[in-house]
Parts: C-alpha cells; structure tokens; sequence
C-alpha cells in the first residue's frame, strides 16, 4: 500500500506544480481563452459536461480497445511467421515499415472510401494500423533474440520449431510483447481519436475536440482533451497492470 | 562488398513485398466484383494500380511543366529532411528522458505518465499552440519559421516511442553485469555508456525503427496540419481534394510517404546491422 | 588411427563413433580457430568415457558435435548406428551444459519438467518425476523458487536434474559436477554410477577432476590443447566402485596415470597409446 | 518562409492602371475616411503586411492574389505577403496572436474567437452570400430541409455544421431525433456511393467535385440534373463567410488604420478585377501554386463571384440585415453537443463598414463598378477530374 | 562469538572485520531464505582466507555483502577501516564474480581493460596491461576474439585477468579456478600467491577444493549449508609453498582437517574450534 501510494504521489506532485504554474501563467499574463485556456477554465468545462464526455469517451476508447485488440493480434502473427519463414521477414518487414509511415491523417480518407463511413470499421483500420507496426517489429526482436545456450538445450531435446517457439522464444519475447503494448496502447487512442477528424459518426472524443477547437471553445476542446489524455492514461496503467501480472520475472529489480 | 550485397539484397527484397501487395490489392478489387465483400472496391475507391502508375507521368495540372511523379519525389525529398531533423531531435530526446526516468526511479513514475500524456494530446489542440508560441521565437538573427514548427512536431512523435524502448532498454542489463560495475565503483555515466548503452541495444533498435516511422508521420501530419509547402504532406491533401474525380492520384502522393518510410527503414537497419555487428549471430534481427 | 574399445564393439553395440573428426570455427578469417583436429572415438554401449583436457581443447566442441548441435568441418559422426542428426531427432541422447541455462521465466521444478513437457507427459506425472529428481539433487526445497533465486552450484544441480528427467540411452555431460562442493559432487558422482547401473545406459563425461574421471569411469580420454586431439586413452578398471574405491591403490595409479598423460608425459600404468602418438 | 507567392508577375503590373489607382485614392481621400490619405503618386516605402488564409491558395482568394499579381498592393503602398492556411491553422487567432496583420474567416467562427478574447473586428464582408449546399442524388427528393426527416445527412463538422442544424430546426425538425447525422470528409465519395443521402458542399469546391466525377452507369460525367441541392441562403439560415478581420487593438494605432484601410481597397478593387476576368484571375491562382485543375479553377472562381456579386450595398461592405442573421443563428442553434457557437451578443465593435464604405467610394471615383449589378457569371464547363 | 585471526590484529592492520552479520532474502515472504546467519570474521592484512562449504550455503552471498553489492539485513562490515560502501567507492578490493560477466560487445582485450578504462587509464597503458594479463592467463592470441567465441574455462580466465587489472589491496574471488582443468588451476593458484607475495594483497577466496584452500590459505573458513554459518576456522602452516609443498605431510593432515570439518566430524589436528559449536 504504502509503496503503491508513493509510485503516485510524483507524478501528481509535478502535475499540480505544472497547472499551478500553467493557471498562473494565464492570470498573470492575461493571456486569452483563444489562445491557452487556463487550466480552471478547463476544469469548469470538463466537469459541466462530463456526462458527454463519459460517451464520448467510452466511443473512442472502444474503437482503440478494438484496434489494439485486432493489431496486436495481427503484429504477433506477423512476428511468429516472420521468425518462422525468412522469406516472410524479408517481405513484411519493409512492407510493415512503410506502412508504418503513412499517416494517419492521410491514411483514413482512404479508408473511410473503402469501407463505410458511417460504420466503426475504417477508424477500428486505422488503429490496428498504428498498432501493428510497433508490436510486430519488438515482438520479432524478442522472438529472435534468445540465448544461443537456451536454444541449443531446445535443440539437443528435439523441440520442433514450434515447441522452441511456445517454450522458448515466446516467453523470452514477452518483456519485448510489452514494451511494445506500452507503445502501441497510447497510439491506438490517439489513432482512434484523430480517426474521427474527417468523419463518420460525431460522438467520439476526436469529434467533439475539433467541433469545440472550431468554434474557438478551447476550454472546452481541453477538456476533451483532457479527457482522451486519461483515456490514454488508462490504456497505459492497465499494460502495465497486466506486465506485473503475468511476468513477474520481467519487472524484477536488479538492485538489492 | 558483403554489406552492399546485402543491402542490395534487401531492396530487392522489399521490392518483392511491395508486388505482392500490388497482388493482393488487385485480388481483393477482383473479388469484390465477383462476391460481395464488407468493404467498397470500386474504381473510386480503390483504383486499379494500373491507373495510378499511369496518372504518374502525368502532368500534376494540365499545363503544368511537372509530372506528378516529380511532385511527389521533390516533395517527399524534402519532407524526408526534415523528417530526419524530427528524427535525430526526437531520439536525444528521448534517449534523455530514458536516461533520467532510469536513473532516478521518482522521474520514471513522475515523468512517465506525462510522457504518455503527451502522445494523447492531438494535434489539432498543439499545432496552432506550437506555430503561435513558434512565431514568436527567434533567437539572434534566426528567425523561427513554420518548418521548424514541423520538425517539432516530428519530435514530438518520435520521442515518445525511443522513451518507452530505451527506458526497458536501460533496465536490460543482468543482475551480475551490474554488480560488475558497481564493484569498480563506477558512476552512474560509466554504468551508462560502458554497460547500459550497449546491452539496450535489442530494444533500443525496434524502438528506433518505430521513431523512424513516427518521424515520418509527424512530418507528414505537421506539413498538413500547419499547411507548409514544399512537402508530401500538403501534396496529400491537395491531391485528396480531387480524390472524387482522381482517386489514383492521391494514392500516388500517399506512396510516396510509403517510400520515405522505406528509406527511414532503411536507415534503421543499417543503423541496426552496424551496431549489432559485433554480437552473436542469434542475437542479431 | 582410431581407438578401438578395450572389448570388441561389433555395430549394434556402438554407442558413439566418430571418425576423422575437425571442427575448424571462422574458416579462413582473421580468427581462425581449429577446435578438434581429427577425433576417432568409439564409445560402446553402456560405456562411461570421460573427457579430460586443458580448458580450451575442444572438449565442450566435441559434445557439440556428437549431440548435432554444430556440425564437423570434416569426418563422420554416428550415434547409435544411426547419424548425429538422427539420433538427436530420435532423442537418443541427454545433453547437460556447461552452462546451466536455465528459463528465467520457470520455476525450477517447471525447469526439471521442460524435457517432460516437450516429450508430452502429463501435467501430475511430470511433477512427481521432478520433485523425485529435485529430491535427488537436494532442492526440493526450493522447487517453486526462480532460477535466479539460486546459487551457482544449485543452478547447476537443477540443470542436472533437467537432464536427467527424461531416460535416454546415452547421456552427453559438460562439466555437470563443476560448481558442486566435494561432499555434493561425490553424492552427485554416486547417483549417477547408480543411474548408470540400473539403466545401462552410455555416458561421455567432460571434466576437470582427474579423481573424478577414474572414479566414473571405463575410459579415460586425454586431450591435448588447441588443435584439439586425442593423445591418450586410458583404460580404468576398478570394478564395482565402493566407498573403499577412492582410497584403493589402483584407483591412485590410474589418477597418476591420466595426470601424466595430461602432463604429456609417458607413464608404463594401465595405459593404451594411442597410434603413433 | 515556405508560403510566401512568388512576385514574378506583380512586378508586370500595368503602370497606366497602378498610376490610375493612384490618382483614384487621392481623390477618395479627401472625401472619406480618415486613414486613407496614404497612397501617394510614389511611394516612399512600402508597408510589409501579411495576410493569413484559412486553406491553400485557391479561387476562393482569387481576390488576393489579383490585388498582390496586379499591383493593386503595391499602389497602395502595401507589400503584401499571403500565408496560406492548413487544417489546423486558425486565420483568426494566428492574427489575434500578431502572426499576421490580416486574417480571413468566417463570420460565425470569427465572433466565437471573439468571444473567446481574440480581439479582431471585420473590416470587409467580401462574401454577401453563403455559399453551402446540402446536395443529394435526384431519387431522394431532398429538396427543402423538411424533406431531411429520416435521411442521413452528411456535414463537416469542424464548426461548419450550424446552418444545417438551424434549417433542420427551423424545417420543425429535431437534429437529435429525426435526422442521423453523419460526419463526412473532404471529397464526395460517401454521397457518391450512397453512404450518405446528402452531402454538405461549397458552391465553389465540393460541387464542383461531384459534377467533375464519372456516374459508373453512364460511364458519362454526372451532370447538375442528376442532383437536388437545398441551397441555405433559401432556408434563411445562412451565415456570412469569408470576411476580411484586422485587430481591433491595433485599429487604434493610425499606421495600422492607414494600412488597413488601403489593404481593403486594394483587396476589393482585386475582386472587382476577378469579376471582370474570372479567366485570368484562375490562371493567376494556378501560377501561385494552386495544384487545382483548370476548370475546377474556373469554375470556383465563377462560383465565388456569385456569392461576392452583386453586392447591393457596394463591394465589402456587411449587410446588417444578414449579420443579425448570422448572430442569431450563432447564438441559437444548439449542436448536437448542446453548444452554440457563441453565448452572447457580439459587441459593436466586431464589426466596421468605415474602411469598405471608404474603399468603396475611392473605387468608385476610380471609375469602377463596385456593386457588380451588372455582374452575369460565365459558363464553365467542368472537364473529368476538374482538368 | 567473533573469531580472532591467529596473530593480534590491531584495527589498521584488518582488511575485513564482518561482525553479527544476517541476510535473509526475501523477508516475510514464502519464499524467505536465511543465506547468512550471524556471521563473525576477521581478516587481517595480507592475509589469504578461503571460505568453504556446501552448495548454496551462502559463500558467495558473503562475499556481496563485504563488496557492498548487497546489504545484510542485519550486522556490520567493515573494509580497510571503513564501510564496505566506502571501501568499494575507494576501489579497495577487486572482485572476480563466480560467473564470468563478460560483456559480449567488447572483444575479449577490452573487456580486460574495463576496469582500466573506469580509472581513467589512457589507452596505450591499458593495452600494454591487458596483454600483460592475458598472457598471464594464456590468452594472449585470443585478445581480439569474443567472448562468445571463448570455451567456459577461457572466459573464466578472462574474468580472472580483469579482476587483476587494477591493483586493490583487497580481492575477493569467487570460485575463480572452477572451470580451469588441474594444469592451468594448478599454475593460477602459484600466479595467485606470486601476485600475493609481491603485492601483500589480503585474498578472500571461495573454493569446493579443499587441496586448493589449503594450498593457497593461511585459514580456511568452513561454512554449514542453509543457513549459512561459520562452524570452523583452520588455520594452515604450510609456509612458503613450492614444488613439494603438495607432497608434504602437512598438507594432507590440512587437507583431512578441513574435510573432517565440512563432514561436520571433528578431528583434533590443526582446528580451532568456533565458540561453542
Ligand atoms: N562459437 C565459436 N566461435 C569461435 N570459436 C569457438 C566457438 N566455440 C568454441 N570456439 C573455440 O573452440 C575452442 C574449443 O572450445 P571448447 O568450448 O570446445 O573448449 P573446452 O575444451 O570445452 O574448454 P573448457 O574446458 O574451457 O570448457 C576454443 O579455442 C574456443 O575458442
Ligand atoms: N537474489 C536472491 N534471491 C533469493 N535468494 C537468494 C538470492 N541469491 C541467493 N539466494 C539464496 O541464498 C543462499 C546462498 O546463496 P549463495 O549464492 O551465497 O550460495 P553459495 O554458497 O555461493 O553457493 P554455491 O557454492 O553453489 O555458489 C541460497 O540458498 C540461495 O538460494
Ligand atoms: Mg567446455
Ligand atoms: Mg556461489
């Protein structure tokens, strides 16, 4: 308890520093609402609608879940194959890197004409897109990078290759597997949210930011980017949650 | 020699990747118009490859003296620069923040949460915030212009990924290497370039080819989002904008981006090949 | 120029043989390293050979070879009348490393239990094996420990447990005994004649003990440092070993003879020059 | 900087017309208003000033580029440098912020910036006339924002969604209820594949690029007769657009008025020139950088002379009638948030007709038409791909 | 309890003085593990200790937590005078660890000349002294290979030549000869006490050789398994060694001492026994 409640109180310290300093910043230079909300403007917005926000968020947050879901499954497989077959590695692994640099923004008009705007699917794409690159490539490092030893004691029992695959090679990838989420989980809301900049259904976080940012209602477009930050927090403290939980070998200190 | 071949080896490589998905793409067009798929393939959705190879050569607007692939080289020429700069910024960048959240446990849970933060704060509330503040930046004779707002914002986006990498990185090396360097007393700095540097290598690399492509991306979006000329960006919208009549157009603008990914890539890996040269063959990718 | 057993093999009884054997590591770059420089070697079954020589000489390479884990630059290999390859395939053999290498992400009774795991036992059956083995190298104790929770010695002993989980007719050993105290090897080395007696099963032994390569075994093989070569074979006939055997007076003579050999030195003991050496 | 023009061909301007424009302004001086007195026979020096626009170059600023390319700028003593827009660049804050002297935007979003502390005034309301559509395919009987009622309906968002939702209000309906409302993006594929029953288009732009797109049954270009559109300046609801804003602080400074004051007039009288040579103007556009096709170029610029002529009250200057439209529509249509685009009366002070009335009068003495009541539009035909 | 060493230490002149010292790892939880109990030793300047004992009694644990790697959970360390963390920020004891620790990505050279580089050597000087050790160890001609590329025993000699680099008056190795065959073993303890004899360094030093401990010590520290207690103390005269030392009475009658004293056996022969265990 008492460790959990100090691993907080950093992070909290700097963020109350920081909108002190941010909230002085604004009063003291008078500095207009269009320009930088100040952050109790903020405040004020966030808490007068958060029951929108609530929808909002858990629209986008699904769309992210989904795409994550989706792009890390699909990152894996890609991983495993390409560490199976050379072949597969030679051709994906550029493939997936140029893929990788299409942009987001450019990347969803295209979608959203392939399949239906008024549907999830082409902003659910667009995050497995974001997604995938960054789980592929540190999951096939980890696949890859084992210890010759450990694969020579695989070697010397016979293991077929998927045995070395399932007793090896794929819990020695899992500290890179979340290295990799840790990445991609703050990408996927981010792909979610910016997803929603050119269209389709209006009640995600994306929607709502750029209609408030149109209208100049900064304070307002904050706090739904307040809101999207939590979101990405979120999607954060869970891999996390989840590292701790299921390789615990992974986090152990090397300091006595 | 060796190096060249291989490298050669590889472009040929993702050369072959590429006609497979030229393949596929083709594939999935023809399926669709023989069963019906969840997913639009007409022409204006997804126009044949032919099409877009054939609008390559043509003149960008009728008149004009450029083809479209020369707009799209030319440009993509200058947002790879400057996605380079985004690149190299964001890396120290990064690599920094690693450093700091490792050596000082309280940065990591202090600073971490406000690193990820940053990667869900879009675009569309930081651009106008970073070109404004930008303008009025200039120190000395230089004068901030809207590229350096775009380099930024490449920054921004590339560092992120090298942070998380490099910080799991950092934290790689085994108990007993540890133990090693605290036995010579060594400080923390020694710790870090003698020891930590090198055995974060295996993370720091995909990290980096991440970044890689971040760059790209941020270049890309930052060229949209501030409308700075000259680059594949901006190209992508102003083609999008005729996307009702001309879809193969954009297409075309959007492989470019694909190909400033590649040479991005490209880079990485060689990066990777020379770093990792001297470790045992199954620790290289 | 190659070593005949002391009793006639005839095909079937041949455990190992190899012949003609170089493993030359980087060829034709800077670091150029002959490893093994012509081995003929027969083990017959149910033999124990120990393997003996300056640290460097190949021995861990020559185990390599045998188990298909690297391939010979040159000669044949042939495991159980059958190919170096096959044999593995076949799980014909049971490997322990000089390192121990263990899985980090294991517990160490999950470690012992891998070989079980891979050859499909099931999940109660495996963990009574590996708590009888862990029993055996004395860490019941610590079965639900992580690796990097033990000693040296222990880690190693978990990896000898590992490879003797599974029964296989020839056992390839590097060093297994190393990191062990004199009190726990001598237990160890007992177990193992022990394992050997019940089983019959064939057993090359890599050591640095010379007290321990006689008191182990049927044949002592000398190797001499880089290039690799076998120099000296020495035929060690001590019977049924006892508590008394260590301190019998052939068990001395022998000692003396393989430290001789070592040494380079000719000694007129229980020795059988090899070729022209 | 990467967006500056290039000023090959303002350095062609016709002496006689820079020289006539010259003398016009001296005369106007003497009966207008107090800023104008600048613009002599030579200038001593040329005043740098930068106008900031809400997307690239394009004919929706043909006027601009005709005042900079003809010299209208440089008459006036202005050395004009145009910023082209991108998606997140917002005209009025970065002139509000003094990263340009001059901005256009929109008069809704200009007024919630406004309200929002950025203190900026509308000099010249180039645009009388909204320039939305709502466009459907001829089948769907869309033909008044009543016939919305169970449809889908596709708009922008990005703040340009509230003359939709004040003609659905209006046609008695409600936007939460009886339409779905569907985001669409910047091109017209979502109408065009029959995502959406009607699509939001500019006049000038996304009409423009349907019409430009081949029907796949007919393998022929669409044509207008294969389309309804409800037009929002008939539903009554619509907002002035493309306004031209100066700081309201700085209109205290006389420089500024000065330079603000020449700034509309040399702007204007650009428009007036794009009405009288719409071809030339597009050709102008396309040399500046405009990657448009010709006659998509053409046609938005045909386009946007209709939404500035004619201009009953002379060229530039707001019609309060229709501005208390655009406050009323601006304070009272709720989204689907529940916001409206501002809470409060706008002060006077968001707006002036001084500088445009002014203008107008010194255009006018210069023997130019600046209430285009004669103004007919050309035809332009619309080639595959707007080429 | 504590145990004094033969002569009269006075305070400048103790290397080591470790004083009711615990460690239990893991605290309070199931996997708790005493490795330490209450340990007392002193050792003087100059002096040469070896530590013995059973697998996983805590040898190698001790010697972290005189090296300031680890902190006991309970008792004091001193080094030189000062606390173990001073003493190792002073760089007053080199440490030779029981696994290699080599770093893959230096070639074998520099990894030697890592310590070197940490004091701020310049590079010729460093280079000179590498070579310098890896001739001493026989690995001059693999200066420039990788330590992956090395045999088990050759990194441990690798490791052992970058324990010597720099010059501590205070080394603490563990098991550092395990991997080397009796040769090379032999010629590293006789390096060892050269080094020792030129240099009055104080060694403690973990071995399962009871010949090795005697050789080298002048006491040998008999430790009991888990948890982890000093149960003797022997002290070895064997004077100068040399050639025959081996050979020589005293010695064997040291060497049945200390294994009497691992067996938990007493035996009246040179043993001062330890309080009242
Ligand atoms: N992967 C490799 N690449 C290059 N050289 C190698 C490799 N593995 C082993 N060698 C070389 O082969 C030789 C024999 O090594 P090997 O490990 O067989 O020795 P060993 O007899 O087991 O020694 P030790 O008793 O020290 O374990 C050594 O000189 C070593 O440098
Ligand atoms: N990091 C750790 N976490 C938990 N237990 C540990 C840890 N390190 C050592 N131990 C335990 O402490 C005890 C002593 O270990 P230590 O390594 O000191 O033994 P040792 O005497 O060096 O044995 P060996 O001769 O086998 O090297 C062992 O029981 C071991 O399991
Ligand atoms: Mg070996
Ligand atoms: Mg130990």
């Amino acid at each position: 308890m008492g460790q959990r409640l100090r691993s907080v109180w950093p992070p909290v310290l700097i963020a109350v520093v920081l909108l002190a300093a941010w909230q002085l910043l604004v009063v003291i230079q008078d500095i207009k609402p269009y320009l930088l909300p100040a952050p109790s403007l903020i405040a004020s917005n966030f808490f007068s609608d958060v029951g929108l926000m609530w929808a909002a968020a858990l629209y986008t947050g699904t769309t992210a879940l989904l795409g994550l879901m989706f792009g890390t499954v699909l990152g894996i497989l890609a991983a495993l194959l390409a560490q199976r077959f050379v072949v597969v590695n030679n051709l994906v692994t550029p493939l997936a890197a140029g893929l990788a640099a299409v942009p987001i923004i450019a990347l969803t008009p295209l979608l959203n004409n392939m399949f239906n705007i008024t549907s999830r699917t082409p902003r659910v794409l667009v995050t497995v897109i974001i997604v995938f690159f960054p789980m592929f490539v540190n999951v096939t490092r980890g696949l890859i990078q084992v210890q010759p030893v450990q694969l020579e004691l695989m070697r010397s029992m016979n293991a077929r290759p998927r045995t070395v695959l399932r007793a090896l090679r794929v819990p020695n990838a899992i500290p890179f597997f979340f290295t990799g989420l840790k990445i991609a989980a703050p990408l996927a809301v981010i792909a979610a949210l910016v997803a929603e900049y050119f269209g389709g259904p209006q009640s995600g976080l994306g929607s709502r930011i750029t209609s408030a940012a149109a209208n100049t209602a900064y304070g307002r477009a904050w706090a739904y980017v307040v809101a999207s930050i939590i979101l990405g927090l979120l999607f954060y403290l869970t891999v996390l949650a989840l590292e701790r939980w299921t390789a615990p070998w992974t986090s152990r200190s090397h300091h006595n | 020699m060796r190096r060249l071949k291989r490298g050669a080896l590889g472009v040929m490589w993702a050369l072959g990747g590429v006609l497979i998905s030229v393949l596929m793409w083709e594939l999935v067009k023809w399926l669709g118009g023989v069963i019906s798929l969840p997913m639009n393939t007409s022409d204006s959705a997804m126009p044949h490859v032919w099409t877009m190879i054939g609008g390559v050569g043509q003149p960008e607007v009728r008149g004009s003296e450029t083809t479209v692939l020369e707009a799209v080289v030319a440009a993509s020429a200058y947002s790879l620069l400057i996605a380079l700069g985004g690149f190299i910024i964001g890396v120290s960048v990064g690599l920094l923040l690693a450093i700091v959240m490792q050596r000082f446990a309280f940065m990591e849970r202090g600073l971490l949460p406000f690193v990820i933060a940053s990667q869900t704060v879009p675009l569309i509330a930081l651009a106008p915030l970073i070109t404004g503040i930008g303008n009025r930046i200039s120190v000395g004779p230089v004068q901030w212009n809207t590229t350096y707002s775009v380099m930024f914002i490449a920054a921004y986006l590339a560092f992120f990924p090298l942070s998380v990498g490099a910080l799991r990185g950092l934290q790689a090396p085994t108990a007993t290497a540890l133990e090693l360097m605290r036995s010579y007393a060594a400080t923390e700095r020694a710790i870090l370039f003698k020891l930590r540097f090198p055995a974060s290598l295996p993370y720091l690399v995909p990290a980096m080819k991440v970044s890689a492509a971040a760059a790209v991306v941020g270049t890309v979006v930052a060229e949209i989002s501030t409308g700075v000329k000259g680059g594949i960006g901006r190209l992508i919208v102003e083609y999008a904008r005729e996307a009702t009549a001309q879809p193969a157009k954009v297409y075309v603008a959007v492989f470019g981006a694909i190909c400033m990914g590649l040479i991005a890539a490209a880079i990485v890996t060689a990066l990777d090949v020379y770093l990792t040269r001297n470790l045992p063959k199954e620790s290289r990718a | 120029m190659s070593i005949e057993p002391t009793g006639e093999a005839t095909t079937t009884e041949v455990a190992v043989r190899a012949e003609g054997v170089w493993k030359v590591f980087n060829p034709g770059l800077a670091n150029e390293v002959t490893a093994l420089q012509e081995i003929d070697l027969t083990v017959t079954r149910g033999e124990f050979v120990s393997l003996i020589g300056p640290s460097g000489c190949g021995k861990s390479t020559l185990l390599r070879v045998i188990a298909d884990l690297t391939h010979a630059t040159q000669g044949a290999i042939q495991v159980a009348g059958m190919t170096a390859a096959q044999a593995r395939e076949d799980q014909r053999y049971g490997m322990a490393f000089q390192q121990a290498a263990l899985f980090d992400w294991r517990t160490v009774r999950r470690n012992v239990e891998l070989p079980l795991e891979l050859q499909g036992w099931s999940k109660d059956k495996r963990r009574v094996r590996a708590m009888e083995l862990l029993e055996m190298v004395q860490l019941a104790d610590f079965a639900e420990h992580r690796p990097w929770e033990l000693s040296g010695g222990m880690q190693q002993r978990v990896a000898i447990a590992r490879s003797l989980a599974v029964d296989p007719p020839l056992l390839l050993m590097d060093e297994p005994f190393g990191a062990l105290d004199e009190m726990t090897r001598e237990r160890m080395q007992n177990e193992l004649l022990r394992i050997r007696e019940e089983t019959g099963k064939s057993i090359i032994f890599v050591t640095h003990s010379i007290p321990e390569a006689v008191y182990l075994s049927d044949r002592v093989v000398v190797m001499s440092a880089r290039p690799g070569r076998i120099t000296d074979v020495i035929s060690v006939n001590l019977g049924q070993r006892n508590e008394d055997t260590r301190e019998a007076e052939v068990f001395f003579e022998s000692v003396t003879a393989v430290r001789e050999a070592l040494r380079g030195r000719t000694s007129g003991a229980v020795r059988s020059r090899v070729g022209e050496v | 900087s990467s967006s500056s023009t290039s000023s090959e061909t303002s350095a062609a301007a016709p002496a006689s017309s820079a020289a006539a424009s010259a003398a016009a302004s001296t005369a106007a001086s003497e009966s207008a208003a107090p800023a104008s007195s600048a613009a002599a026979e030579a200038c001593a020096e040329l005043t740098p000033v930068s106008l900031q626009l809400q997307w690239f170059v394009q004919a929706q600023f043909g006027g601009y580029y005709a005042a900079k390319d003809k010299g209208f700028y440089e008459a006036n003593c202005l050395d004009v440098t145009i910023l082209e827009g991108g998606v997140d660049i917002v005209p009025q804050t970065v002139l509000a912020q003094g990263g340009a002297d001059f901005a256009i935007s929109w008069v809704p979003k200009a007024l919630a910036s406004r309200e929002q502390g950025a203190l900026i005034t509308n000099v010249a309301q180039v645009f009388q006339r909204s320039g939305t559509l709502q466009v459907s395919f001829a089948d769907k009987n869309i033909t008044t924002a009543a016939d919305f009622k169970g449809k889908k309906i596709g708009n922008w968002g990005f703040g340009n969604e509230y003359e939709i939702f004040a003609a659905i209000t209006k046609a008695g309906l409600d936007p939460a209820a009886d339409v779905e409302l569907v985001g669409q993006q910047f091109d017209m594929q979502a109408l065009l594949n029959g995502e959406i029953d009607a699509a939001e288009a500019m006049t000038y732009n996304e009409y423009a690029q349907v019409l430009e797109a081949k029907n796949p049954d007919t393998g022929e270009l669409y044509k207008p007769e294969d389309f309804n559109v409800v037009n929002y300046n008939d539903e009554g609801v619509a907002m002035y657009q493309d306004a031209i804003w100066a700081s309201e602080e700085r209109l205290a400074d006389p420089a500024y008025q000065d330079a603000t004051q020449r700034f509309v007039q040399a702007s204007l009288e650009g428009w007036i020139y794009c009405r009288d040579n719409a071809q030339e103007c597009a050709d102008i556009i396309t040399a500046n950088g405009s990657k448009l096709g010709a006659s998509h170029q053409l046609w938005m610029m045909n386009e946007v002379n209709k939404l500035i002529w004619p201009s009953p009250l002379g060229v530039g200057v707001l019609d309060p009638a229709l501005y208390a439209q655009t406050v009323n529509v601006a304070l009272n249509t709720k989204n689907l948030e529940g916001a409206t685009v501002i809470t409060a009366e706008p002060a006077a002070e968001a707006f002036t007709t001084q500088f445009a009335e002014a203008a107008n009068a010194a255009l006018t003495a210069q023997g130019l038409n600046t209430t285009g009541d004669a103004f007919a539009p050309i035809e332009v035909t619309l080639n595959e791909g707007g080429n």
